[in-house]
């Protein structure tokens, strides 16, 4: 990633020199000390104190722990269940059955791929309107037998697209938001890399929010925002921060119920980590929803979002 | 502010009706104006006696909230609701404009206090509570206050079971407010998801433009959709569609009758027949409860 | 229509007659006379006793009244409702708003085109998947507002076509035949011309269905049911005698409620007639459904559905 | 017919079962059988051993009921009900063949009383109301039997609150009942619609071929709809469907792979998975109720 280029640099340079051979050149091994000493430092300061921007950049990397990924290290027995029973299926959007830790839950979410074909096919993750109908028809088959609904997000956006437009991308994304907000049953959702506005959205709220560190969620990209306001998308550092989009961020606004922390330099560097860490926060939600009285979910899940905003004069 | 207002400010030329010949404070010597659609000269008062529909081409030119109004509720029956709500600045967004800055030269430039007006109203005699947007507040964004409104508005259709009738307008979410901003989207489609389960009617009127989040949220849940002719309705903004087919777009793409033809609305009413239309409509959706 | 040929030859020698001056050929007028009677003769024996396949015929007559008829003659305050939100506005199936003395109903209804231009428009009412999505969800927003249901039947059948099935036609049909059984509100079917199959019990069944005494509805159409029996479209007389499709049929098979009477030669030769009957037919079917609890409509629906079908050993 | 009595019938070499390598009827030496898929010769017993699938090209061969039956329940729990049904003669059709006469030729054949086979089982343990058809009984049509079949496998699913596991073959409607045929599709959605409302599990497995009026009904309102490999699945039949476009069809019309990318059915499972996958799909759906 761009702002890890100084580090890249310094490691390179440290490499190379570990190549040597020592004991020929004696002057050397105090060399290797001080660098060794000056990566680390670099390291500690590089990403202690990370920039929105770079958390961005950090979220969309493409080793990053993808939903797939979170299906293979937390579930069993996953089913997919696959077309929205109107035009297509679409592979960008997960939708399926799964158990987690013994809890049958339903599972959706965003799909990247892991290699250029994959994300073709995927559309990179971007889902066009049959992906939010199937995430609908799978929502209202969890309401129907009483599935938790486990989301996974990890998108751009939705997909702007000339077809997305002719078959109503902004009514599947409603009608996902409408039906999200009244299933009988707990939902909990995952930030655990990009979540791109309303594409985002359709499946990204409910009764819990668990955000990755890096993970951010965002009425509108970086760059777009940059592009908007500066006619300049470079710069998006700015405007990421301004939009408070990032997990910590959340939390504050009052959005977010969790934050798992991710290893020193994003989630790809330690993925079993982030698998436990997101193990662990979705038992504890799962858990504490499940005591709740089933048929008063919608009623607080809309609660929790009636308090949601800030009005002067309210 | 109350309706008598309105009047009050439509004096100080803050805005016009199209129901009387008045001169609206954006034409400078308030007689000719040129018509978006069909270029062609045309006499104020005759474009305003026509609803700012062009008696040429038919092009329906946008309206402020309060032209809106007078044009859908019967006279004298609108008593706004949640006037006093006025936004924040949550997360002191300060990337381009102030934002808290252009929310105050908005609220001055328009004489609203944000880009929805809300109310209590009769149309064609039959009872409705009455959403109507205003684009030149902020391109009518969605931020707390609007997501707010709205919301408070299926509220009151719900408690009071009356017929919610909103007409849009909306660039979409305003970034300005973040996630705050987003989650309107959500909050918005919960409230008209509990109106639609207790059988309450919820008609949208879509004008020019509606976009973006809000076009993805409330303004396409209702029971029936009407739109207005020629007016750009979707979700992504056709220069970002442009750019990602690396295509130029078909003619008429995200108009209403594209989208007429694409099955996503139910009807595209000359704005001239649309306080008629929707009381009417009104009249079927609420026999139920007769 | 085939079967009127031999009555369309007569009346043509009897105008050619009645064309020349009777005075100066006085014998003409005895042979006028007698071809008068004979053609009245006819005319009460080649419509008397019509067969199966003559009505099919007459049902599928291009000056046969129609959808848009019976809404411009019988109804008030129409408006249309467009589209399935989903994919596209199938102009061969109408969904509507409308009043009929003083009540306000839902209309359902397949259309033909008056010319060849609204015919290719119209698919010569043969409804896309689109057409039954669009009937669905008047189905359920007359079910939300309490509005009966008025359905009118006029197809050949559901559209064969390749991007029928891409779009998933069974399915249309089979979601708009389960929610037509669980709408709350009365619903009246009226067969005005043909009831060809799937295509028509879409919208086909309900709590009362009137027949227009030339009017048929059938499980297959006599011309491919006659291909699939006996390799051979021409043998479709024998077959539509065989399928009992007929609307006396329908009454003695207890499917149908009322029969509507045409004018001899069907309802394009007094229109007025037809609509009058229709009117009358339709004002008692939804007077009597009226009185019923609504609540109880989904049930008593369903236990006449049920009763339908004969079994051995049953 | 209780299961008891088909082991007898398959005994009276009336069945195959692909569990056992025995000698169906129809293959003259009982040893080499020819796959309709890759044309190869293949021994018969290989063939049964994979529950009729070609190891060569995974082709999967039509079964009948019992066959069906006995890969997809628990040995020894199925008890079937309404085993006594069997079609009458409503409309005393006699073009072509004998109506009566084709019914009594096809019990004959097939030792069924009708195409649809229904009774209470155990898949994997878990409880199940389960329909086989059979596909060689008049094209498994749907008749006033089916249809009364299918519909109380529904209401006693709705009775019992156990999950409905229906495997459909159908050639659509059966002509010969006219619209007392045509009726069936209407009365079992309206039956699966009711079951759908209480919540009770309901999975469809389409096998080759289902098409027609039982497509359009019952066979895809399932929560869960599974296809097998290769099947075939639509409306309208190929041959309509080609004649009407007035081109060729494309290469794998309306097979379960084509229907799948078209977002029309879950998923496709290969049959030597099937009792696998339905009863994990069941151990979910029945979730709620445990
Ligand atoms: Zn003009
Ligand atoms: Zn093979």
């Amino acid at each position: 990633m761009e702002f890890e280029r100084p580090l890249d640099e310094l490691e390179g340079k440290l490499a190379s020199l570990k190549h040597l051979d020592v004991s020929e050149q004696p002057e050397l091994a105090a060399e290797i000390a001080e660098l060794e000493a000056e990566v680390a430092r670099l390291h500690e300061t590089l990403y202690a104190e990370l920039t929105p921007w770079e958390r961005v950049q950090i979220a969309r990397h493409p080793e990053r722990p993808k939903t797939d990924d979170y299906l293979q290290e937390l579930f069993t027995d996953v089913v997919e269940l696959h077309g929205d029973r109107l035009f297509g299926d679409d592979e960008s959007m997960f939708a399926g059955l799964a158990t987690l830790q013994g809890r049958r839950v339903a599972v959706l979410g965003h799909r990247k791929g892991k290699n250029t074909n994959e994300n073709i096919r995927r559309n990179f993750g971007s889902p066009h309107p049959e992906g939010f109908r199937k995430a609908e028809r799978l929502m209202h088959l969890a309401d129907r037998f009483g599935l938790p609904i486990v989301s996974f997000l990890d998108t751009a956006g939705a997909y702007p697209g000339l077809d997305d437009e002719d078959r109503g991308q902004a009514l599947a994304i409603a009608e996902c938001l409408a039906a999200l907000s009244a299933v009988r049953v707990p939902v909990v959702v995952v930030g655990i890399g990009e979540g791109g506005s309303g594409g985002a959205l359709a499946i990204g709220f409910g009764d819990r929010l668990i955000m990755l560190e890096n993970a951010y969620y965002s009425v509108i990209s970086p760059e777009m925002c940059a592009t908007i306001l500066h006619k300049d998308a470079r710069r998006a550092s700015e405007t990421s921060a301004c939009l408070q989009l990032t997990a910590d961020d959340l939390v504050r606004l009052g959005l977010a119920d969790a934050v798992v922390a991710e290893p020193r330099g994003g989630a790809h560097h330690d993925p079993a980590m982030v698998f436990e860490g997101v193990r662990t926060a979705l038992g504890t939600a799962l858990e504490s929803l499940s005591a709740v009285d089933r048929a008063t979910l919608p009623d607080s899940r809309y609660q929790r979002l009636r308090r949601i905003g800030e009005i002067a004069g309210g | 502010m109350p309706i008598s207002d309105w009047f009050k400010a439509r004096e100080q030329r803050k805005y016009t009706t199209p129901t009387e010949a008045s001169t609206p404070s954006d034409v400078p010597d308030g007689v000719w104006v040129r018509c978006e659609g069909c270029k062609r000269t045309l006499y104020m008062g005759d474009l305003e006696r026509e609803l700012m529909v062009c008696p040429s081409c038919g092009r329906h030119h946008d309206l402020a909230a309060p032209e809106r109004l007078a044009l859908l509720v019967d006279e004298g029956t609108f008593e706004e609701v949640d006037a006093h709500l006025r936004s924040a600045d949550p997360l002191e967004f300060t990337s381009g404009k102030v934002y808290s800055e252009q929310v105050t030269a908005a609220e001055e430039r328009t004489g609203l206090n944000e880009a929805i007006v809300c109310g209590r109203a009769a149309i064609g005699g039959r009872r409705a509570i009455v959403g109507v947007m205003d684009f030149r507040f902020i391109g009518a964004s969605m931020g707390s206050v609007v997501g707010e409104k709205v919301t408070r508005a299926f509220e009151l259709a719900l408690a009071e079971r009356t017929p919610l009738v909103l007409v849009t307008a909306s660039g979409g979410a305003r970034m300005q407010e973040g996630m705050l901003s987003l989650m309107q989207m959500a909050k918005t489609a919960a409230a008209a998801a509990r109106l639609a389960s207790a059988g309450v009617p919820y008609v949208v009127v879509l004008t020019n433009p509606t976009m973006g989040g809000v076009t993805a949220s409330f303004a396409t849940l209702g029971d029936v959709l009407i739109a207005e002719p020629g007016a750009l309705i979707g979700f992504a903004g056709p220069r970002l569609v442009e750019q990602t087919i690396r295509k130029s777009l078909p003619k008429g793409f995200q108009t209403s009758e594209f989208l007429l033809e694409h099955g996503m609305i139910d009807m595209v009413v000359d704005r001239r027949e649309l306080k008629d239309r929707v009381a009417l409509l009104l009249s079927y959706l609420a026999a139920g409860d007769e």
